[in-house]
């Protein structure tokens, strides 16, 4: 009788789109034997709107508000890129002060979504909603004080190419100084709810660790490439804006696993709060907004754009055949490539480490859907 | 007061279900389960005879003690046999395991 | 019909239809669980014969522990493909045989043990169920038994162990 | 009436608990939410959201009940009950002073620890018959750590047992004169971690991990079959910390106040600790669980008998030693995890 | 009715009483809440899509192991239980006789343990 080793019964299932913790839609098909993930395929498009197609039929003015909806916590880093692509083509001169505000603004954003991302990786390792919550707390601070200024809570629309579309309104600096001045403690105040805990430490070190070199080939950037120990900040390797007259430093870590991900945003966040006051020293006064024309024509040609979003290099790619229209704008979405990096760590894991990987990541699906 | 009488034959019936179960079960773990009934028929004779007949020392109860705990690793170790036959053979019907080795 | 022997029958009903199921179900995991039932309702004659610390350790041990142990093994084996078992074959082809056999068996235990007369002591079964009292008896009359347990319960681990351990 | 008696006494100690676990219910949202810096419930019955929980168990009550189709219908009827009714089974065990007690039973404790084994097969039983791959990875995580959590829970009691030479709740809470948590120290942790682990409660609620699976083995269960494992659950709590204050913290002993109070401060310092701790730490790995069960839980509380076994036998006074032996290991031991730890 | 006889009636009690008021509480679900069943409705959960063939996964060996460390260290409390209510009156000998029965048992865990079986996932 033929001798035959039995294989592992192997169990195909759907992790997400609904579920608690694929942070919106992302379906992940995975083949697990027993807990151990021995396959995963990362499904997107649930949250497809085809954002690079309806930029088509938009006038340029028209289009920030579009690409605030990509990326929906981190909206005014997406609207940067593309402003300042459009800037770039035209030959728009940005006011300073306008540069000054958007870079306390951008900032601020990257602590925002930092935060909305520590709060649900606390809720992903299981913590009941506690981190989670303060996560959300610090944030809606800050939400306060870009409502008072953009007019939004969350699709600000507020950048436009050749400045803002209007100058901050009364308070803005005592308050954003303010803010600025209580976040450091509010970040250790974070550092230290959950770092000296035990299982925090347990559930994050040495899980998923992404080294520098796979990470650069599939594209990662942003905090995900420097946990990994490759310190590339856009910010500060090509500067724009005004970035090159602030004085901070480029976090990284060593090690690329869960724990490394987490200190670096937490490193990052207090680095953009240093940016932000210093900002608040420097800024000029002055108008807020170039001379422009509503209906503006870019001349023919292309221009890639790229910027540090709070994820990564978020690039904007835009051809003008002349219109009023751009030709084709082809967005590069940090989220994207991150997450196809982290793809490759998660075979072999279990599906606990699986969620918390996935998690530490910090996608978001809108942004990498588009 | 029951009569013991009750007791035994309430637990021959049941050992006779078991015997049913060993002989007429294809699935070994079903047939593992069948000897576990007969394993306990005998239990409550046990536990019978010591109530009625030796109250004080409790001697059919002890020995119950000990054969429930001995009849625990027989379980285990059948269960073990069975899951390492379904592993060379992917079957755990007992009339299909018929070889002297695998 | 007093109350202890109405429980009796009662008992008696549920565990020997338990034991028939078990037997008969073409469902495994029916039959795990009917076992678990009627494990515990075994207990609980355990209980009507006074002995309360068995009862509660046949609960222990099956209800808790060998319960596991099979659905375990049940889980690895992957006897059915789904849940309710249906399209499997769990009986052989000797069921008017083995029915042939358990019943002349039935007879002839019952032939034989009916009519015998047991050395009942009157009074019984009155004895308190003191687990000190039994723990007495164990540890001052069957040491022996009881360290032996011990080293079978180590073979038996240690059988698993290897026999598990096949697979690496 | 000799027969309805029982009936009535259970009836209406079903009603005092679920009238207490609806104030769990609602001391569970408050203090979650403190917590978390926010306030918790405030709308419903004005006053600091009262009745949240009736409200909620009223809404368990209008949602519909979806049997799935591949589910094992049987089973998955029966599942909740058999969560349910070995918890109802265990009150008559627990005294709660040594006039208001249902039945001193012989071996209370172990008629405890017993019946608490139903309680992984039932979320065995949910899990597998629901027929959803979620659910049948929660019933293995459950089977699992009820399992291993079960052995140190046991093995904790043996320790107070072998103090107090019975296994009769009154007469271990008697038999304290000393506390029993400054004579097993050691016990008393192992207990309260293994407690939470049998109790399903964050961070060892594994097999429901909401983040990971959903829901566990209860994915498919909604409306009113979910509720029950959830009572279950909280009857589950009652018996275990009523266990705790039994026999570690003395009982019904305390001075000028009377027993019952006694007994319902502990319980309740009890329950804060429970609130509290599943409010502030992440969830354990399930490997990371099994090792905590296995490799140091189980030794822990066999070191515990071993210790406490020898002096009482070798040391005619065996209190002061027993306590002083115990937390100088205890404390030892904490030091050297977090040495390694580190 | 002797006490011990009582003790049972009561669990038994408290037994049916858990039994009814369990039932009581699904059939007062049964009569508020709604039922309106679909197809899509009785489906298994599977985040939302419709489930993968085959429900049915087969576990590591191991997990039995587990569960068998587990019966013998339940079949070890089971005695300890009585012994710990007697050890005292019979002194040092009752005490080695438990160790040898703790350390023979502490053998299979550390075996367990060093083969690597205590290992999930």
């Amino acid at each position: 009788m033929p001798q035959h080793k039995s294989t592992p019964q192997l169990m195909e299932i759907n992790l997400g789109p609904q579920h608690p913790a694929t942070h919106g839609v992302l379906r992940i098909v995975l083949t697990l034997d027993g807990e151990r993930v021995v396959k995963a395929v990362p499904h997107l498009g649930y949250l497809h709107r085809g954002v690079e197609k309806i930029v088509e039929d938009l006038e340029y003015f028209q289009i920030p508000p579009i690409l605030d909806r990509m990326d929906y916590v981190a909206n005014l880093n997406n609207e940067l890129s593309y402003v300042m692509g459009v800037e770039k083509l035209a030959g728009l001169k940005v006011p300073e002060r306008a540069e000054y505000i958007r870079v306390i603004l951008l900032e601020f954003n990257r602590i925002m979504s930092h935060f909305a991302w520590f709060g649900p990786f606390t809720n992903d390792l299981g913590l009941f909603g506690t981190a989670f919550l303060y996560g959300l707390r610090e944030r809606e601070y800050i939400q306060r004080l870009f409502e008072r200024t953009t007019g939004a809570r969350m699709h600000y629309n507020y950048f436009t190419y050749g400045g803002l579309r209007h100058d901050i309104p009364e308070g803005f600096v005592e308050e954003a100084r303010h803010l600025a001045n209580r976040l450091p403690a509010v970040i250790d105040e974070f550092e230290y709810m959950v770092e000296e805990n035990e299982i925090f430490r347990l559930r994050t070190i040495g899980i998923g660790p992404m080294d520098g070199k796979t990470a650069l080939n599939f594209g990662a950037s942003g905090p995900f490439l420097r946990a990994s120990g490759i310190p590339i900040d856009l910010r500060k390797d090509e500067p724009y804006s005004v970035y090159d007259r602030f004085d901070f430093k480029v976090c990284s870590a060593s090690g690329g696993d869960c724990f490394a991900r987490y200190k670096v945003r937490m490193d990052e966040m207090r680095e953009s709060v240093k940016i932000i006051q210093q900002a608040l020293d420097q800024m000029p006064d002055g108008p807020v907004r170039a001379k422009t024309t509503r209906h503006l024509k870019l001349p023919k040609g292309e221009v890639y754009m790229r910027t540090e979003h709070a994820r990564g290099e978020f690039g904007a790619y835009i051809v003008s055949d002349g219109g009023v229209r751009p030709y084709r704008l082809k967005l590069r979405s940090p989220s994207l490539s991150n997450l196809m990096a982290s793809c490759v760590l998660l075979p072999g894991m279990v599906l606990p480490d699986l969620i918390a990987t996935v998690a530490s990541v910090d996608i978001v699906l809108g942004c990498t859907d588009r | 007061m029951i009569p013991l009488q009750y007791y035994i034959i309430m637990s021959a019936i049941l050992f006779t279900i078991g015997i049913y179960g060993v002989l007429a079960r294809r699935n070994a773990i079903l047939v593992l389960l069948s000897v576990e009934i007969m394993f306990n028929a005998v239990n409550i004779n046990f536990m019978a005879f010591s109530a009625y007949i030796t109250p004080a020392t409790m001697i059919g109860q002890i020995y119950t003690i000990f054969a429930v705990a001995s009849g625990a690793a027989e379980i285990g170790i059948g269960l073990a046999i069975i899951l390492l036959i379904y592993r060379g053979r992917e079957t755990v019907n007992v009339d299909e395991v018929n070889m002297l080795k695998w | 019909m007093s109350g202890q022997l109405l429980a009796f029958w009662a008992l008696s009903f549920v565990i020997l239809s338990g034991a028939l199921y078990i037997v008969t179900t073409k469902n495994i995991m029916h039959a795990v669980f009917m076992h678990l039932l009627t494990m515990s309702m075994i207990a609980a004659i355990y209980g009507l014969l006074h002995a309360d610390f068995m009862a509660a350790m046949q609960v222990l041990i099956y209800a808790g522990a060998v319960t596991a142990m099979v659905v375990f093994a049940l889980m690895l084996t992957k006897s059915q493909s789904r849940p309710d078992g249906a399209g499997m074959a769990v009986d052989n082809q000797q069921r008017g045989a083995s029915f042939l056999t358990a019943a002349g068996f039935l007879a002839v235990v019952i032939y034989v043990l009916v009519p015998q007369k047991w050395a009942v002591k009157e009074t019984a079964p009155i004895v308190k169920s003191d687990v000190a009292a039994m723990g007495a008896i164990i540890f001052k009359s069957y040491i022996l038994p009881f360290e032996i347990i011990s080293v079978i319960l180590l073979a038996a681990l240690i059988g698993v162990i290897v026999l598990a351990r096949k697979e690496d | 009436m000799a027969i309805a008696r029982p009936f009535l006494i259970a009836l209406a100690l079903v009603i005092f608990v679920l009238s207490n676990i609806v104030f769990f219910m609602w001391a569970e949202f408050k203090i979650s939410g403190r917590v978390a810096d926010r306030l918790g419930p405030m709308e419903t019955g004005r006053f600091h959201g009262w009745a949240q929980p009736l409200a909620d168990i009223l809404k368990f009550l209008n949602k519909e009940d979806i049997i799935p189709a591949n589910a094992d219908k049987l089973i998955f009827r029966v599942a909740p009950f058999v969560g349910f009714i070995p918890v109802v089974m265990v009150l008559a065990a627990i005294p709660y002073t040594n006039k208001i007690f249902v039945r001193d039973f012989d071996i209370a404790v172990f008629f405890v620890i017993a019946l608490s084994s139903f309680t992984f097969v039932s979320m065995v039983m949910g899990g597998w018959a629901s027929g959803n791959k979620y659910s049948l990875l929660g019933a293995f995580r459950a089977a699992g750590m009820l399992l291993s959590y079960e052995l140190p829970l046991g093995l904790a009691i043996a320790g107070v047992v072998m103090l107090s030479a019975t296994l009769s709740l009154i007469g271990i809470v008697q038999h304290q004169t000393v506390w029993n948590i400054v004579l097993q120290p050691i016990g008393f942790l192992v207990f309260m971690v293994a407690m939470q682990a049998e109790l399903q409660r964050s961070p060892f609620d594994l097999a429901v991990a909401e983040s990971e699976l959903v829901a566990g083995y209860s994915v498919e269960y909604s409306g009113m079959r979910y509720a029950m494992f959830q009572l279950g659950e909280f009857f589950g709590l009652w018996a275990l910390a009523s266990m705790a204050v039994l026999l570690f913290l003395g009982g019904w002993h305390g001075p000028y106040l009377p027993g019952i109070v006694w007994f319902f401060i502990k319980f309740y310092g009890i329950f804060l600790f429970l609130a509290f701790s599943r409010v502030s730490v992440p969830r354990v790995r399930p490997d990371q669980l099994m090792d905590l069960g296995w490799k140091i839980l189980l030794p822990s509380a066999l070191v515990n008998i071993v210790i406490t076994a020898t002096l009482i036998v070798l040391v005619p006074h065996y209190q002061l030693p027993l306590a002083i032996s115990e937390f100088a290991i205890l404390i030892g031991a904490l030091y050297l995890m977090r040495r390694v730890l580190k | 009715m002797n006490a011990a006889m009582t003790n049972y009636y009561y669990v038994v009690a408290f037994a049916i009483v858990g039994g009814v008021f369990g039932g009581l509480l699904l059939t007062v679900a049964r009569i508020m809440r709604p039922n309106k069943v679909n197809k899509t409705k009785l489906e298994a959960y599977e985040c939302g899509m419709e489930p993968f063939e085959g429900n049915w996964t087969q576990y590591s060996a191991r997990f039995y192991v587990f569960a068998l460390v587990f019966l013998i260290f339940d079949v070890e409390i089971a005695f300890l239980y009585p012994w710990g209510t007697v050890f005292r009156d019979f002194g040092v000998t009752s005490l080695i006789e438990m160790f040898v029965f703790i350390g023979v048992l502490l053998l299979g865990l550390v075996y367990a343990w060093k083969k690597g079986v205590l290992k999930w996932l």
